[in-house]
């Protein structure tokens, strides 16, 4: 498996990582959306630190609402955020 | 027909920074066709007290307009709609400021009502949108969901 | 303080034949305080179908605005309201015309979406106004009251 | 006792009756709404007819809705209207 993900942070998270969004390689490890979140925790400091604290995440495919065990393939938008508080 | 062509011009969804303008709005529904009864509505406004300022809402362009489409599809056949509007604010809002939008148009009083309903209480945690709060003396807190809320969308 | 100290310019009952304005209605009710979480409201359209060509309005002037006033101040207190608006029209209606106005301003949005349904479920048979239907072959007759407004009035 | 009652009609009611409204004697026989009515059949042949007709009636006094056990006296304002149809 090759390709690239984009991987994107909404609102408090965004502000703890620093950043909105980051595009990183898929490896043949990665195949659902908690692989490639345990590999960029791995691989990143402030992204483990961020996801140790408690809180809850969601996280959508493609703009559809997801969990862990959603797959990724290349190309996909993954995006990671806080519960949702609209209205 | 397909979903989308049954629907067309009785569904509207939008995620602005502008205002919006009830009367405009309610006058687009009344408009539709003869066989509407009652058009209902509510509108979310940011809400003053313990120092509040204003609000800064935050959203994932794209997802926002795709998961409000579906509620107000699930909306307008769920409840028999002759047309239903979703219009959410975003960017920094001031305490009293319109937030959002819903209205409903339908034959009948109680569909209309309960659509209302309906859709601002599945809105408030089924669509990605957070709020920050902004406070007199600098603080800025990220609003967290509130069980009440959660409940509430889970109840219909 | 008396009732109406209370809730002076809190609560509009108005019995008119002139259309109303929802925009200003709404803004009307934003403007009133800080607290204000939600607006909710509810309008009723002359229905078209089977003919249908208009409605005559008839109302018991001065008893129409002692009854509507009095269930204004019940949703008032009950729901705890920060403001409410009653306007009904009277007169000959087109199908399309709007007929009748609740809204509710509360602190949330339940409280809102509840005294608006309760209002207008109320107003259907609490208060003395009557409706003539005008059909497209001449024909006029006198709107029947429905079993089921009886049972959503009797419901709150 | 001595005076009069405004009686009003509404809607239906008006229309088969044929006036909105009329000013009536209180005789002494008169203390609640059902005396009214009985000595207004009484004394009309018309109002006989319709208020012999099935179909709910409602009556109001002074504005606040009553029933034929209402008192009814001098100076007040009776009406006679079909169930209500607002909204």
């Amino acid at each position: 498996m090759s390709g690239t993900a984009t991987i994107l942070y909404f609102a408090a998270l965004r502000e703890r990582i620093g950043r909105g969004s980051e595009t990183v390689p898929l490896t043949a490890d990665v195949s659902t959306v908690g692989d490639l979140l345990a590999e960029r925790r791995r691989q990143d400091e402030t992204l483990e630190d961020v996801f140790a604290q408690p809180g809850r995440v969601r996280v959508a495919v493609n703009r559809v609402l997801g969990d862990l065990s959603t797959p990724v393939h290349a190309g996909d938008e993954v995006a990671f955020f806080p519960p949702m508080t609209g209205g | 027909m397909t979903g989308a062509a049954h629907t067309a011009g009785r569904i509207q969804v939008r995620v602005q920074s502008d205002p919006f303008d009830v009367g405009h709005e309610t006058a687009r529904l009344l408009g539709l066709e003869d066989g509407t009864g009652g058009i209902s509505s509510f509108m979310g406004i940011v809400r003053g007290g313990n120092g509040l300022v204003a609000l800064e809402l935050e959203h994932y362009p794209g997802m926002c307009e795709d998961a409000l489409t579906v509620l107000a599809e699930e909306a307008f056949s769920r409840f028999a709609l002759i047309g239903c509007t979703v219009i959410h604010r975003v960017g920094r809002l001031l305490v009293g400021e319109p937030i959002v939008l819903v209205l409903a148009a339908a034959a009948h009083r109680a569909a209309a009502l309960d659509a209302t309903h309906f859709l601002i209480d599945r809105l408030k945690t089924g669509a990605p949108f957070w709020k920050a709060e902004e406070f007199t003396d600098g603080q800025r807190l990220w609003v967290e969901s509130r069980s009440e809320d959660e409940a509430a969308a889970a109840g219909w």
